[in-house]
């Protein structure tokens, strides 16, 4: 038996969970819709309105170099800080000593709450300046291999700077994920690990590690996310270009999706404001089919997974 | 229970008292100048409300010294001003998104058109405000100046003169020691009017070297880019062996280079830009009113340094507000009165326009009115 | 290959509070030695210090003596790691390694020395452990199913088979049954008659019976009350523990006059 | 190899002979085992103290570069009248318009990110409730620069273009604040008991007091930490702002008329400005300041969110339950 209030309630609640879908779809159809008139526009007439727009392209061409950009920059960050937010978040849960641990955990909370804006200050401030003989040595020593063909550009505006404060932004943000399901291992298979003589890695490795895998893969993809939507960082720090490229260490190669969005807007007409909403689609559809991998490779482990 | 209820008050009443003492103390009166906070009532206009305009990133310096002698004398009014870009400016007054739009070009007969809807029953008119020449700026250890021709400087920005030391640079300036550098070309990564005059002036002066048209984005990939004057100046800032084109304004403690007008090497200067703009001619087939000038890039006056860029501030003719009328009048009629261009010089280092040219702006403006 | 045991003036600590005070007890090679007691009376404390899993807790350290065979556990140039392999440990709730499957759970501590064992050595291996442990026959079908697929029963005995595959000297068993249903509480005691032969076993019991059952000696754990150490009060044969008791409270807790 | 020792007392004599092997076989491990042991240790502590590098960095830069603006003047005024090279100018403004702008994306996403977490907790099942779950994953993944276009050219519908006001920010932050309250608020709200629920309904509570004076009271403290947390992360949003609140140098606390300044947008505002090239000698130039400006604000901005961490924290301890756990 449900009263009046019962039932408002009820709707009222039901009717929240609806409306998140509502602004959901509010944002895609808007996308779409205001992407429309760049999608449709017949070719030549984008590059032929559009000033900034590449000479006798069209839209997917325009967008393909922003995709790979924007790929490119997020997971060479994700490369770089995946393997040191797992080395944290182990050394938290299970290396530093007690106290040291709550406060250091305390300390990468914080840190993954600092705004963008100020990494990306940070980053165009302080570290590019000092990055320039960093990758001048890469590209002597190590110029055979392509993504480090030299010779590296200065001032280092180049990608690879970009995923370095991208790295260090995503960093304290997969390590807080990480260090929380680290701490949920159960202590019933580290012991039985060390039982059958482990030493502590062993340990991490037989116990701590599988359990934690769906866990570090959402980090991973929450990093992912953040780095492939991030804005400030590489619109205050990359000298942008628009190419397939690989090369890392060198200017005017590759531009992400969201610095484009910001660096053109304001100067967009509406035509064009329509053609970064369709990049700004792809944007979209990028992170939503980052995500639903990364539930589907959660999901397929559950059977091996620890919860149960 | 009964502590953590006293918390709670106690944590509700600090924010509460918290926020009440933030409200109190803040102040536009940022510059401890009397006359801001609206004292000095002697002074003070019957003016008010809010004046929005967009536009031009180069005009930001000289827009902040305008901006801060208006407000100071009509304490009721803000007039904000959103560096953009010339193109978002132009885009966002056709658009009716503001009052007036700071651009590095004129408008094209197109857009004039078009703002005849924005413009109840009137249109847009073009009012230079302030001439600025552009310089070509390096960051090269040891040499604050030299000789660079427009076909150098095309080649240089085209990536086909790649090193410091190249042949063509060093022909042009003997005794200056060159380093062996490769040269970083730094250009604008936004559309903006500082590029399309920069092209412009390389097109028309050295055809041969740069196959390119006259455009506000920049036609070359593959070079350091940057947003914004501050952005391209930030960059060259930032590395040896790099160079950029920016208002002069911006340029600081850089290097710029003398630029060859005729058979004479000019280096960039206010009164150099403003020879270059009076012996040039207006756009043809305009109204009265609108004041575009057409600038002459392979002028042989002497001292005229023609890699300049002419800023306008574009209004309409008829606004369909009057208080919108009254504050474009007002705002406009100070910026090019003596003591608007001279604010505007010593913030921007930019070049004041002429007398003449600023009586007939000056006229322009004053036919500006509300709509009946 | 069992081996004995001897405790001597053991003093077992968290941090500064002394949780077992001044134990001394030998424990026979292929033997099963049962530790009884109430709550909180250190006995599982006191098993964890004979493999050194008690020095896993931050601050948990001992004083004294543990020998295997005459050699200090505690001494110099003994690694704790090398302990552990030798003296193996079943815990209270049945703890497979999730992710791995019955075969590589079985497997799980051999691999940790012997990265390249064979495919063949490996299957023989894994078929000996688990005969061993009695589970053969119910797993030989699914041996690449997750281990968390098994009943609790067969689960602790896959723990069984997992310590048994690195051939210890010594098993130790923390109450293993205390988490099962009696029919595989009797399977459990069945296999730990047949595993004495090969191993020495201790086993920590909360169930009387059961130490009865299955051990040979019984050592009886006391607290006087809370905040005290807990003590060793007396051990002997367990026939004559349970028959005539030297302690009155050993007495007291046997015939369930405890209070 | 051991004979049984019918005698209980005392170890037997070993003779150091005898106990070789079983000292050889506790000595340890292979020494591949223990480098590889060592190697790891080394290499989590390296990428500890490799990661603390920068995040010092950060911190340290941002601190001393930011505390030489950082005073009560600085907080207290606005940019109004300030340029060039002048050594004036606050951010009182763009705090107000900050803490205004947060607030009213609270105040919006907060009910509709409670109710629709009690929604799936407390009601959801079946279709809808799988769909809103994992809706709410994916909009997690909005990148920021995307709900500030949406929220632009939803104004724009009705304001026209060239809209820029402090409730189109609000909206913008609101897209990307409501999933994360959802899921903090979800998370908390599963963490109250089942037993709790049934000893109230038992009593016939109905559903719906029960939820709201015994879950959501249960729960309360995890949910304000939530939220506070969700507060702090999207305060520092950039972009979207950027888009839709644009800049101003005034004081303007009408959320609904007009641009307003923002912290974030403010920080980035002054990086773009650069250097000052102080061309007047008469006139009193800092080259630096704009930097300088920006080092505070950004000062600013962490103390705001590391406040609200730590309020978050506070809350938790307060009103924690003191018997749970």
């Amino acid at each position: 038996m449900e009263g009046f209030a019962g039932r408002a309630f009820r709707w009222t609640a039901t009717g929240a969970g609806a409306l998140i879908l509502a602004v959901l779809a509010a944002v895609a159809v808007f996308l779409i819709i205001r992407a429309w008139p760049a999608m449709s526009a017949r070719s030549g007439e984008l590059s032929e309105k559009i000033n900034w727009f590449p000479e006798g392209q069209s839209l997917l061409q325009f967008i393909g170099p922003l995709v790979w950009g924007t790929l490119l920059a997020a997971a060479i960050a994700l490369i770089i800080s995946m393997p040191l937010s797992v080395g944290i978040a182990l050394f938290i849960s299970h290396y530093a000593p007690r106290r040291l641990a709550n406060t250091l955990g305390y300390v990468i909370d914080l840190l993954a709450a600092i705004p963008s804006v100020v990494y990306g200050l940070w980053g165009g401030l302080w570290l590019i300046p000092k990055l320039q003989p960093a990758w001048a040595w890469l590209a002597d020593n190590f110029g055979w291999f392509p993504p480090f063909a030299g010779p590296a550009s200065d001032p280092p505006r180049v990608i690879l700077s970009v995923s370095l404060v991208l790295a260090v932004m995503i960093l304290p943000i997969i390590t807080a994920v990480c260090r929380e399901v680290f701490l949920q291992a159960p202590v019933l298979h580290e012991e039985a690990a060390l039982a059958l003589g482990a030493t502590r890695w062993e340990m991490v490795r037989m116990a701590v590690l599988p359990f934690g895998r769906p866990g570090i893969i959402s980090a991973a993809m929450l990093g992912l996310g953040r780095a492939l939507g991030e804005t400030m960082a590489v619109l205050m720090i990359l000298s942008p270009g628009a190419l397939y490229s690989l090369a890392l260490l060198k200017v005017g190669q590759q531009q992400t999706i969201a610095a484009n969005i910001a660096l053109q807007f304001p100067e967009a007409d509406p035509l064009g404001v329509s053609t970064l909403i369709a990049t700004g689609l792809a944007l979209f559809v990028i992170t939503l089919v980052v995500n639903m991998a990364a539930r589907a490779i959660v999901a397929r482990r559950k059977d091996f997974s620890g919860a149960n | 229970m009964k502590l953590s209820l006293h918390r709670r008050v106690g944590a509700v009443a600090l924010t509460g008292a918290l926020a009440i003492s933030l409200a109190a103390c803040g102040s536009d009166n940022a510059t401890g100048d009397a006359a801001t906070a609206g004292t000095d009532t002697a002074a003070a206009s019957d003016l008010s409300g809010d004046l929005n305009a967009a536009g031009s990133s180069a005009q930001e310096s000289a827009m902040e010294a305008w901006r801060a002698g208006f407000q100071a004398t009509n304490p009721s009014v803000n007039v904000n001003y959103d560096p953009v870009g010339s193109g978002g400016g132009r885009t966002q007054f056709l658009e009716g998104g503001v009052q007036f739009a700071g651009s590095d070009a004129a408008l094209s007969d197109e857009e004039i058109e078009t703002s005849k809807e924005t413009c109840v029953g009137g249109q847009a008119i073009n009012l230079p405000t302030y001439i600025s020449p552009i310089a070509v700026v390096f960051n090269l250890e040891g040499v604050k100046e030299l000789n660079l021709s427009p076909a150098v400087i095309a080649g240089i920005f085209d990536q086909k003169i790649t090193n410091w030391n190249a042949a063509e640079i060093a022909a042009d300036n003997p005794g200056v020691t060159l380093p062996d550098l490769a040269i970083s070309p730094v250009n604008r990564s936004d559309d903006s009017g500082t590029t399309k005059n920069f092209t412009d002036y390389l097109a028309s002066t050295a055809p041969d070297a740069w196959p390119y048209k006259a455009d506000g984005v920049f036609p070359v990939a593959g070079g350091q880019s940057a947003q914004g004057t501050s952005g391209v100046i930030q960059t060259v800032q930032g590395g040896n062996g790099t160079i950029t084109y920016a208002d002069s304004s911006k340029v600081g403690e850089l290097g710029t280079a003398k630029i060859k007008v005729g058979d004479a090497w000019v280096g960039h200067s206010p009164e150099g830009a403003a020879i270059a703009v009076d012996a040039s001619p207006r756009v043809e087939g305009r109204i009265p009113t609108d004041i575009a000038i057409k600038i002459d890039r392979n002028t042989t006056e002497a001292d005229a340094y023609p890699l300049v860029l002419t800023t306008y501030e574009i209004a309409c003719t008829v606004y369909a507000d009057a208080n919108d009328a009254a504050l474009v009048k007002a705002f406009l009629s100070y910026v090019v009165s003596d003591e608007g261009q001279t604010a505007s010089a010593s913030a921007a280092g930019s070049a004041p326009i002429s007398a003449e040219l600023a009586a007939e702006v000056q006229a322009a403006i004053d036919t500006i009115k509300a709509a009946a | 290959m069992a081996k004995r045991i001897d405790v001597k003036d053991l003093n077992i600590y968290y941090s500064d509070f002394l949780a077992v005070a001044d134990v001394s007890v030998d424990i026979e090679p292929n033997s099963v030695t049962a530790f009884i007691g109430p709550s909180g009376c250190g006995k599982s404390t006191f098993l964890r210090t004979l493999n050194r899993m008690h020095e896993v807790i931050p601050g948990a350290r001992v004083e004294g003596k543990v020998a295997m065979d005459g050699v200090d556990l505690y001494g110099e140039g003994v690694d704790p790691v090398a302990v552990r392999r030798s003296i193996g440990m079943v815990f209270q709730r049945p703890n497979p390694f999730p992710t791995m499957s019955i075969a590589e759970n079985v497997l799980a501590g051999v691999r940790l020395n012997n990265r390249r064992i064979s495919k063949g050595d490996a299957q023989d291996l894994v078929e000996s452990s688990l005969r061993g442990s009695n589970l053969w026959n119910e797993v030989k079908d699914r041996l690449t199913r997750p281990g968390s697929s098994l009943s609790g029963g067969q689960q602790q005995r896959l723990c069984i088979a997992r310590a048994i595959a690195v051939r210890p000297q010594v098993l130790l068993m923390d109450e293993p049954c205390s988490a099962l249903d009696p029919i595989s509480t009797l399977a459990i005691e069945d296999l730990i008659s047949e595993l004495k032969d090969n191993y020495t076993i201790v086993i920590v019991t909360h169930n009387m019976q059961q130490a009865a059952r299955v051990s040979d000696r019984t050592a009886f754990f006391n607290i006087a009350g809370s905040g005290l150490p807990g003590r060793l009060i007396e051990v002997d044969a367990t026939s004559t523990m349970f028959s005539s008791p030297r302690e009155k409270a050993t007495e007291d807790y046997i015939s369930g006059r405890f209070g | 190899m051991t004979t049984l020792t019918p005698t209980p007392a005392g170890p037997p004599d070993l003779t150091p002979d005898s106990t070789a092997d079983t000292r050889a076989l506790l000595a340890g491990m292979d020494t591949r085992r223990r480098v590889t042991d060592k190697v790891m240790t080394g290499l989590v502590v390296a990428s500890f103290v490799i990661a603390l590098i920068p995040l010092i960095s950060v911190s340290w830069t941002v601190l001393s570069n930011g505390l030489d603006r950082f005073n009560l003047n600085f907080l207290s005024v606005s940019m109004r009248g300030v340029f060039g090279g002048m050594d004036a100018g606050g951010i009182y403004h763009a705090i107000m318009g900050t803490l205004e702008i947060t607030a009213l994306a609270a105040l919006i996403s907060v009910p509709i990110g409670l109710l629709a977490a009690i929604y799936l907790v407390e009601y959801g099942r079946g279709a809808l409730a799988h769909t809103v779950t994992f809706f709410v994953d994916v909009m997690t993944g909005i990148p920021s620069v995307v709900a500030g276009l949406f929220a632009y050219a939803l104004f724009a519908v009705v304001f026209g273009p060239g809209v820029r006001f402090g409730v189109v920010g609000a909206v913008a932050l609101s897209v990307l604040m409501i999933p994360v309250v959802v899921r903090s608020c979800e998370e908390m709200l599963r963490l109250v008991p089942n037993e709790l629920r049934e000893a109230a309904l038992a009593l016939g509570v109905p559903k719906w007091l029960t939820v709201v004076k015994v879950v959501l009271r249960t729960a309360i403290a995890g949910i304000g930490t939530g939220i506070m947390l969700a507060v702090a992360r999207v305060i520092g949003e950039t972009a979207p702002l950027l888009i839709t609140v644009g800049v101003i140098d005034s004081i303007n606390f009408n959320v609904f008329d007009g641009r307003m300044m923002t912290l974030p947008v403010y920080v980035y505002r002054q990086y773009s400005q650069g250097l000052v090239p102080c061309n007047d000698p008469a006139a009193i130039c800092i080259p630096t300041i704009n930097y300088d400006r920006a080092w505070a604000a950004a000062l600013t901005l962490i103390l705001i969110v590391m406040l609200l961490n730590l309020a978050a924290r506070l809350l938790t301890r307060v009103f924690a339950p003191k018997t749970a756990r």
